[in-house]
This record gives structure tokens, C-alpha cells and sequence, in this order.
């Protein structure tokens, strides 16, 4: 049973890491790693691991995302703002 | 299954760190680059939490269970991902950092327009 | 004595802390004399500890002492050249303290203390590493190392050179740190344990090499040689150097790429070099092929650059060839000849990058054509970049000299031709630079092709430029040619550098301390001769040295694009394997 | 190089790579293999000092050096955004327009706030004892606060941000931890000796030394350090923009 679970969610990892890869939108890709993240921590905690899974909670499916949005948003706006001055 | 089990996450964390490579080289742009990074690091989790496995072992945590009665998962691992995560964290920030000073700079982030440095 | 090692660390960073709070309420030359102090306190402790590192220590931080043999901490190694690299480190450090000294006009408001403690940073980490006995830890200073030098590297974020070359740069060797790490992983899964002899220990009790090993010794040296800047996974470092601050270049020639290659010859002494790891012919193998791809590759893009600063680059390039070229024929001398030679060249190059930095102050280009003829009136700074390219071609009794004869004596041969070439036109390039820009010797120069990192236009790092050069910015490179001279004329000096190296390197052997033999000093002239006929030749008959078609592909492939680097890590990665793919298929 | 050739160039240089790491892989012990012995030692030393975290333990005292180095590749970290997103020469502060903001979202927002506040604290204060501690701990807290922006605005964000003393308290934990550190130096002879303090009863708050002292240094840097990083680059993508007319 535990096996079934473990062989699922590393399918599940490389399966969204693979979408991560090839979402080529920075905006869609950091909603994707945000799904790895979680899926990441839940292989963790499956693994017997919680407080990885803990920290990869925080930091892999929270703290990455929002940075990559944030800076998202700072470079469109650096975008706009070129296209202002031609 | 079993045959497989025995190497399966070994594989899939060597997939992940070539997928993010493969992604990283020819991505078209940079916050994307940066993604990718982020998932080569995912594949450093995988196998170091992978080493560390044992079977039918419960959590390195003593606060529910008498010491000794079960056996436990490879702690060490544990803490060296918990720290690998946090650098993980940090490096992409400074990447995303300057990633945003290239958009202000040069205007784009596609990898292919950056052409300063060069010969 | 040994318990005070981690403080080689520890001071460091927390120097670091305590100035980024007292900064914000403290000026700014007292927050970098406070630097200074702390930096400089750190370089004492560490030669401190250096002149009593015979028998070499070894400490268990937090006190786990192995127990029956066995420990759960961590180790810190305090060997000659551990401890070596941490001085020269710290010292370095210092150095390009004082010469920042009123160095960058804008720090961020309420943050004058950023520069330096970042500086202190990167010092803890470089001498953590340089410390490490420990292959996990040795991935943690590895990181704090190359987080630091990203983060100095894109200092002027201004300039959209700078952050290109900083991303690249971090991109780069993060992905290399990855690479390490899956290394540490796959040896933690064969060995189950992470110091490094053990771990060297674990691998020689399961038996021959296998796939494992190979892939382990791959995926680490891969992340190691990215540091030290071996061809194929050097494209960073031309970029990285030409944009980053001068201070800071003067700490990433002169003792970061070194650490690179020293962290090979660690990894390898006490990881890979037993019966169980990498046979010393295929290590032999890997380290001379990658050195001399790296030494000629190096040598020809140096000689073809017009920014400065980008020569000097790639003039570190093809030092890392010679040095891994030293260390790959797997004998005492040779190790001891490297030791010398990295000494001395730390102190000549980083003196070189302080030189050009003036020129960047004053003059506001790093630009050998824009800058021809234009700094004659720096006759001080003149002589400095002359004596600093002769000392760099090995004009005995420089230390490099000594190091380079030393290390081809030892290598022998067709090498000993190499390393005499690479030298030669790297040491060239800079006496034709100074001969251009100091002495305006030669016609005036032509337009420019397309395809080149031109060294105009860029921004003096002082604010504005400076109309008198202030002393410290001259001081320095006049101190640290001095000591680049004493490592090749102090009496004794070579012998206990050799001493240490062989305390702790290939099992204790022995061997008679190296010294000035008339065929060295015969080489050093040569190829200082050859240098000068060399530069003499492009200032007064350029034409007959247009660059070949061939080498224009080369430097072609220095395209500064982030993926085509990250392809050439992955080719590097396979051609490493290739390389030692015989010794485990052999056995 | 051109897009296709580098194409060629991953392709290769990957499928070797490919070919190395499965072989490696194969060559690997069976994943859930028994042999930890490191692991094991990592386990005894732990129960030995009244740790019940053994991760906790392994990162705060068998290989608190580590974490040293860790704690400070953050505190780097932060310097260098600080340095590399601050405003610069040709750029100005632009106030944002008060958002408006959904109630309903509001009302989440500020009603989560405290919790995961709280819950952040607990999981740094019970580090040594159950799954979590001070980086997890840390960056919940951290992450928590930033709930303020989508529940009020940025303005209600930075008044309770007064982003100097967060860069104070960086820097206060992370020197706090070379200072406890270099205690165990003069208290016992060695560097970050967990040695000072009586390790206390199994299972209690208190127990293991100077772990939770170091556990409790790193979250709150960990803390600061995200409050600060988020707050750079929060500054780059709504307050900072380009001078016009340039």
C-alpha cells in the first residue's frame, strides 16, 4: 500500500516537473511549480519526511511562486514602459 | 513492481534534473530559465530523501513514539534537503533579482535579444 | 590550537552582521575600516594557525570526536593547504578592501555597509570551503561562495552588461552546485556517510569502480570545474570578470577559480584516489586533456580580446589549464609546483585587475584600442603593469616563475612546450596592452569588428572619474607584486610550502623541497623573451597577426547566451565521463 | 550559436548524461535498503541528548555548522537583493492607488493572518520536538504577514513593515548564532558545542541544549529574511519606476 502511494506521487513529481518545464509562460509556470511544490511535499511526507515536507510546503509551493509572479509583474510593467516611450 | 520500485525514484529524480536542464538551455526567457533551475533542484530532493528511505520505517520524530520501538528513516538526508531547500530559496531570489535589472536594462528577458557579451 | 579553525569562519560572518547593523548608524569609512579590522584579523588568525599546521589538524566542530572511529559532526581539515588557501584568501580579501577604500559613490540609502559585509561574507565562505572536510559542508561554503559573488558580481546594476554577465554567471555555477549535490547524494547512497575520508573509506570497502562511482566523480568534478573555469565550463568567467567591480575581480581571479581546482585535488586526494575510486590513469587522463583544451583555449581568446579586463579573464582561463595540468600528473612535485604557482600568480593577477581598474577610474574605458596612448602620464601604474606581465610570463624570481618551472619540470615534456606557450601569449597580450595604453607604441589602432565585447563606454566605479589616482589604489598592487616577488625569493619559503602540501597530500612523501634549477630559470627567461618578441611584434607588425579564421569560431562560441553555456556544461559533464570511462569498464 | 545547433548540443550532451545516471542509478542500493549507518549513529546521538526531533538535532547540533553556513548563504542572500533591487539613479517611488480589494477576500485574508502567524511561531517554538522548527516556522510567519497585502493594501502593509528594524533583527539572529556558538567555544573549547545548557527532559520545551536557542536564532532570521525579500521585490513591481522623459 505505502509503495502504491510513494510510486504514485514520484509519478506525480515527474510528471509536473515535466510540465514545468514545458509551460514556456512564466506566469502559467510559476501556478505549475506551485503544483510541484505541493506534490513535492506530499511525496515528502510519504516518504516519512515531514519536515522537509513542511519547509517544501512554505518555501516550494508559496515563497518560489510569489517571487516568480512578483518579478513577472515588475518585468511586464518594465515591458509597458518601453512600449510607452516608442 | 517491486523490481522497478527498487530504482524508481532514483530514476525519476535523474529525469526531473535532466527535464530542468533540458528546459534551462533553451528556454526563451529568463523567469522561465529561472523556473527551470528551480525544478533541477526539485531532482536534488528527490534522490537525497530517496537515499535516505527505509522501509516500513516511521519518521525521525520521537515525540509520540518511545525510542527504539520502530524503526526510523535516514535522519541525516532530512536535514541536508531542509537546508538544500532553503538555498534553493535564496539562489532564486538573487537570480529573479537580477533577472528584473535585465528587464530594466535591456528591456527584454529573452535569452536570444542579450547580446552585450560577446568574442 | 585546532578548535580555533571555525573561527576562520565564524568571525568573518559575524563581522559580517554586526556591520550591517551598526552601518546604518555609522559613516563610511568607519564601517569599512571596521571591515578592514575584521578582514584582516581573520588573515592573522589564519597564518597564525597556517605556522602551526605541521602536523595537520583536524577538528570536529561542536565537539563530536569520533567515537571507535565513528562521528556524527563535521570535520574542518587544517592543512597546509587548507589553511594556505584560507590566508591567501583573507589576505586577498584584505587587499581588495583597501583598495575599495572610497571605492563605489552610491551605496543603497542607510546601507553603506552593504559592499564590505558582503566582501566578509565571501571571505567566510571561501575559507569555509578551503576548510571543509566534509563533502556536504564543502557544498554549503561552496554555495555561500558563489551566492556572495553573484550577488558582488552585479553591483553596478546599472550597466546591462553587468547583469547579463552576473545571471550567466549564477546560472551557471548553481546549476554546476546542483550537479554536486546529486554527486553527494549518489555517494551518500553507496557509502552512507558524508566526511570525506570516510566516504573515500566506504568506496574502497565495496570494491572496484562502477557506474556509480563514475557518474558520482562526474557529476561532483563537473560542479567543481565549473568554479574553477575549465574548458568547456568557462564560458561564465570572461562575462562574469569583465563586468564585475575591480575589487571583486581581483578576489575571483586571484583566489576563487584556484579554489575550483583546489577543491578537485581535495576531492580527489581523499574521495576518488583509492582502490575503490577513479584510477589514477583516468584521472591523469581527464585533468590533462581538460587542461590543455582549457590552456589553449584560454591562451587564444586572451590574445584576441580588446577589453581589458576580459584578457585578464581569460588570462585566469588558461592559468586554470596550467594549473590543472600541474596537479593532473599525479606527482609531489607537481603539487608543490601548483602550490607556488597559485601563490604567485594570485598576488600578479589580482595586481594586474587593480592596475586596470585605475585605468577604468581615470579614464572611464577598460578599451585597449579607445585607451591607445592615453596613459602616459601614469608612469607608476605603468611600471607596475609591465613588471606584473613580465612576472606573469614567469621572469624569475617571481613566484610564478618558480611555480610554472617547478610544475613543468614536473610534467615533462611536450606539456612543459604548452605551458610555455600559454604563458608566453598571455603574458603577450598584457605587455602589448601595456604598451598600447601606457606607452602609445604602435599605429593607431583600426575600427572595430562586430562580433566583440568592446571595453568602452563603461562607468568608473568611483561615481565620476578621478582625477588623482588616490594611494591606496596604487599601494596595492605595488604590495601584492612585492609578495608575488617573496614568494619566489624568500629564503626557505618554497620548502615549507612543499612541506605542507606533502603533509597532506599523496600519503606524506617526502620529497626535497623545490628550488631554482638553472633549466627553470633558463625557461622563465625564455618564455619572458619570447613574450616581449611576441608583444614587440603586434605593435610594431600587426598585420602579420590577424586572427585566423579558426579563431574566430572560438570566440564565437563565447556567445553570452545562458543556454548555450548551460549545453556546454552538459557536453562537459559527458565528455568528463569519457574521459574516465575506462578505468571503470576496465575493472 | 544558433537555436537549432544548441538543440543538438542538449540533446547530445543530456542523452549521455541520461545514459551515465541510469547506469549510476542501476548500480544504486535498492530504494528502502536498511544501511543508514550514519543515519543510525545520527539517531542514538539525538535520543542521547533529549532531542525528540531528530532532524532537528542534525541540523542545530550534530551539524549546526552547516546550518551556520546555511543561516548565513541566506543573510548573503538578502544583502545582495537589498543591493542588486535598490533604487537606483534614473528611477522614483510612485505611490500606488489604495487598491480595492473583494470583502470577501479581505475578510479571509485578515481573518488567516493571525493564524498563520501563530501557527509560524508554534512550529519555530516546537522545533526540537515535532516536524517543523525554525526555517519552515520562519517562512510561514514571513509569508503570513504578506497575507495583509491582498487583505488590505500595500499601504497597511508597509506600516506594520518598518522594513529597518526587520533589517536589524536579520542581522541580530544571525550574529546571535556565531555569538552562541562561539560560547560553546569558551565554555567548553569548541565551536558550537552543545554543551553549555542541561539538556532537560525528553519531549519538553526546553530540552536539548542549546537547540532550541539556535532553533529559535534561525527563525527569526529566516523570518526577517523573507519579510525582507519579499519586501524588495514587492518594491520593484508596484512602488519603483523608470524616470520618464530620459
Amino acid at each position: 500500500m505505502a509503495d502504491a502511494v510513494i510510486v504514485v506521487a514520484l509519478l506525480l513529481v515527474a510528471a509536473s516537473a515535466t510540465v514545468a518545464v514545458a509551460t514556456r509562460d512564466p506566469a502559467r509556470q510559476a501556478l505549475v511549480l506551485s503544483v510541484l511544490g505541493v506534490v513535492l511535499a506530499v511525496l515528502f511526507t510519504v516518504l516519512q519526511a515531514p519536515d522537509v515536507g513542511l519547509s517544501q510546503l512554505a518555501v516550494g509551493s508559496a515563497l518560489t511562486p510569489l517571487l516568480l509572479m512578483l518579478t513577472v509583474r515588475k518585468v511586464r510593467r518594465c515591458g509597458r514602459d518601453e512600449e510607452q516611450k516608442r | 513492481m517491486t523490481a522497478v520500485m527498487h530504482v524508481l525514484p532514483y530514476l525519476v529524480a535523474a529525469w526531473v534534473f535532466l527535464a530542468g536542464c533540458y528546459g534551462l538551455a533553451t528556454s526563451r526567457n529568463l523567469i522561465h530559465a529561472v523556473g527551470c533551475l528551480s525544478v533541477c533542484q526539485a531532482a536534488t530532493y528527490v534522490l537525497l530523501l530517496g537515499v535516505g528511505y527505509r522501509k516500513d520505517a516511521t519518521a525521525p520524530v520521537f515525540s509520540d513514539i518511545r525510542p527504539g520501538s520502530r524503526p526510523v528513516v535516514d535522519p541525516v538526508v532530512q536535514a541536508l534537503t531542509l537546508t538544500d531547500v532553503v538555498v534553493g530559496a535564496t539562489v532564486t531570489a538573487l537570480l529573479l533579482a537580477l533577472v528584473v535589472q535585465i528587464a530594466k536594462r535591456h528591456g527584454t528577458v529573452d535569452p536570444d535579444e542579450l547580446s552585450e557579451l560577446r568574442g | 590550537m585546532n578548535d580555533l579553525l571555525p573561527l576562520l569562519v565564524a568571525v568573518p560572518i559575524l563581522g559580517a552582521a554586526l556591520l550591517v547593523v551598526g552601518s546604518r548608524r555609522m559613516s563610511r569609512p568607519v564601517a569599512e575600516l571596521a571591515a578592514c579590522t575584521v578582514s584582516g584579523g581573520t588573515a592573522g588568525l589564519a597564518i597564525v594557525l597556517l605556522l602551526n599546521s605541521s602536523p595537520p589538524m583536524t577538528e570536529w566542530v561542536g565537539g563530536w570526536t569520533p567515537v571507535n572511529g565513528e562521528s556524527v559532526g563535521i570535520v574542518l581539515t587544517g592543512d597546509g593547504p587548507g589553511l594556505g588557501m584560507a590566508a591567501l584568501a583573507s589576505l586577498l580579501t584584505l587587499a581588495a578592501m583597501v583598495y575599495s577604500w572610497h571605492y563605489f559613490d552610491e551605496p543603497p540609502r542607510r546601507h553603506a555597509g552593504s559592499f564590505p559585509a558582503l566582501m566578509l561574507l565571501f571571505q567566510a565562505g571561501m575559507c569555509g570551503f578551503a576548510l571543509a572536510g566534509d563533502l556536504f559542508n564543502l557544498f554549503v561554503w561552496f554555495e555561500l561562495m558563489s551566492v556572495v559573488a553573484y550577488a558582488l558580481t552585479g553591483t553596478r546594476v546599472e550597466d546591462p552588461k553587468v547583469v547579463q554577465g552576473a545571471l550567466t554567471f549564477a546560472v551557471v555555477t548553481s546549476l554546476g552546485a546542483y550537479a554536486v549535490l546529486m554527486g553527494i547524494g549518489m555517494l551518500y547512497a553507496r557509502t552512507g556517510e558524508l566526511a570525506l575520508t570516510q566516504i573515500g573509506r566506504g568506496l574502497d570497502a565495496h570494491g572496484g569502480p562502477d557506474a556509480l562511482t563514475l557518474a558520482a566523480f562526474v557529476l561532483i568534478l563537473t560542479g567543481l570545474l565549473v568554479k574553477s573555469a575549465a574548458v568547456p565550463f568557462h564560458f561564465w568567467l570572461p562575462d562574469a570578470h569583465a563586468v564585475a567591480p575591480t575589487p571583486v575581480c581581483m578576489l575571483l581571479s586571484g583566489v576563487m577559480v584556484e579554489l575550483g581546482t583546489y577543491g578537485v585535488w581535495r576531492v580527489y586526494g581523499t574521495v576518488f584516489s583509492g582502490p575503490g575510486g577513479v584510477p589514477d590513469d583516468d584521472f591523469r587522463r581527464v585533468l590533462l586533456v581538460l587542461g590543455v583544451l582549457t590552456a589553449v583555449v584560454g591562451a587564444v581568446m586572451c590574445w584576441y580580446q580588446r577589453h581589458i579586463k576580459r584578457l585578464l579573464a581569460c588570462s585566469t582561463v588558461a592559468h586554470t589549464g596550467l594549473f590543472l595540468i600541474g596537479i593532473g600528473v599525479l606527482t609531489p612535485e607537481g603539487d608543490d609546483g601548483v602550490a607556488l604557482y597559485v601563490l604567485g600568480h594570485a598576488g600578479v593577477k589580482a595586481a594586474l585587475f587593480a592596475c586596470t581598474g585605475v585605468l577604468l577610474d581615470r579614464y572611464g574605458s577598460v578599451d585597449e584600442r579607445a585607451l591607445h596612448g592615453r596613459a602616459r602620464e601614469l608612469r607608476p601604474v605603468a611600471v607596475m603593469y609591465v613588471i606584473g606581465a613580465l612576472a606573469l610570463a614567469g621572469l624569475p624570481p617571481f613566484g610564478t616563475a618558480l611555480g610554472k618551472a617547478v610544475t613543468e619540470e614536473a610534467v615533462g615534456g611536450p606539456l612543459t612546450v604548452l605551458m610555455v606557450a600559454a604563458t608566453v601569449l598571455t603574458a603577450g597580450a598584457v605587455l602589448r596592452v601595456a604598451a598600447g595604453v601606457f606607452f602609445g607604441l604602435g599605429p593607431e589602432p583600426p575600427g572595430s569588428d562586430t562580433y566583440e565585447t568592446t571595453g568602452t563606454g563603461e562607468e568608473p566605479e568611483t561615481g565620476s572619474r578621478i582625477s588623482r589616482v588616490p594611494d591606496t589604489m596604487t599601494a596595492v598592487p605595488a604590495v601584492l607584486l612585492a609578495a608575488a616577488l617573496a614568494v619566489g625569493v624568500a629564503p626557505g619559503f618554497a620548502g615549507l610550502v612543499s612541506h605542507g602540501v606533502s603533509e597532506s597530500g599523496s600519503g606524506g612523501l617526502v620529497v626535497s623541497a623545490p628550488h631554482w634549477t638553472p633549466h627553470g630559470v633558463l625557461l622563465g627567461l625564455a618564455s619572458t623573451l619570447l613574450a616581449t618578441g611576441l608583444a614587440a611584434l603586434a605593435v610594431t607588425r600587426p598585420a602579420l597577426l590577424t586572427a585566423p579564421d579558426w579563431t574566430q569560431s572560438l570566440r564565437r562560441l563565447q556567445s553570452g547566451h545562458v543556454g548555450d553555456y548551460v549545453a556546454w556544461l552538459l557536453v562537459g559533464a559527458v565528455l568528463l565521463g569519457a574521459l574516465a570511462l575506462p578505468g571503470v569498464t576496465g575493472s | 550559436m544558433s537555436r537549432r545547433v544548441r538543440l543538438w548540443l542538449v540533446l547530445t550532451g543530456g542523452a549521455g548524461l541520461a545514459v551515465l545516471l541510469v547506469a549510476a542509478c542501476l548500480n544504486l542500493p535498492s530504494f528502502g535498503g536498511d544501511r543508514h549507518p550514519y543515519g543510525d549513529r545520527a539517531v542514538r546521538a539525538s535520543i542521547a541528548r533529549h532531542t525528540a526531533n531528530v532532524v532537528s538535532s542534525v541540523n542545530f547540533d550534530q551539524r549546526a555548522f552547516d546550518t551556520l553556513g546555511e543561516m548565513t548563504i541566506l543573510f548573503g542572500a538578502v544583502l545582495g537583493c537589498v543591493m542588486l533591487l535598490r533604487q537606483t539613479r534614473d528611477e522614483h517611488r510612485a505611490r500606488p492607488e489604495p487598491a480595492e480589494v473583494a470583502p470577501p477576500v479581505r475578510r479571509y485574508a485578515l481573518l488567516v493572518l493571525p493564524v498563520a502567524l501563530v501557527t509560524g511561531i508554534y512550529v519555530i517554538a516546537h522545533g526540537q520536538l515535532s516536524p517543523g522548527g525554525g526555517f519552515q516556522g520562519g517562512v510561514v510567519a514571513a509569508t503570513a504577514l504578506h497575507l495583509l497585502y491582498l487583505g488590505a493594501d500595500y499601504r497597511a502593509l508597509e506600516r506594520i513593515r518598518p522594513l529597518g528594524v526587520y533589517e536589524v533583527g536579520d542581522a541580530l539572529a544571525a550574529s546571535s548564532y556565531v555569538v552562541l556558538g562561539l560560547a560553546g567555544l569558551l565554555g567548553s573549547t569548541t565551536f558550537l558545542a552543545n554543551s553549555l545548557l542541561p539538556y532537560g527532559t525528553f519531549n519538553t520545551l526546553s530540552s536539548g541544549g542549546t537547540v532550541p536557542l539556535l532553533n529559535a536564532a534561525v527563525g527569526m532570521e529566516v523570518a526577517c529574511a523573507v519579510v525582507l525579500l519579499l519586501a524588495r521585490f514587492l518594491d520593484q513591481a508596484v512602488e519603483i519606476e523608470k524616470e520618464n522623459g530620459e
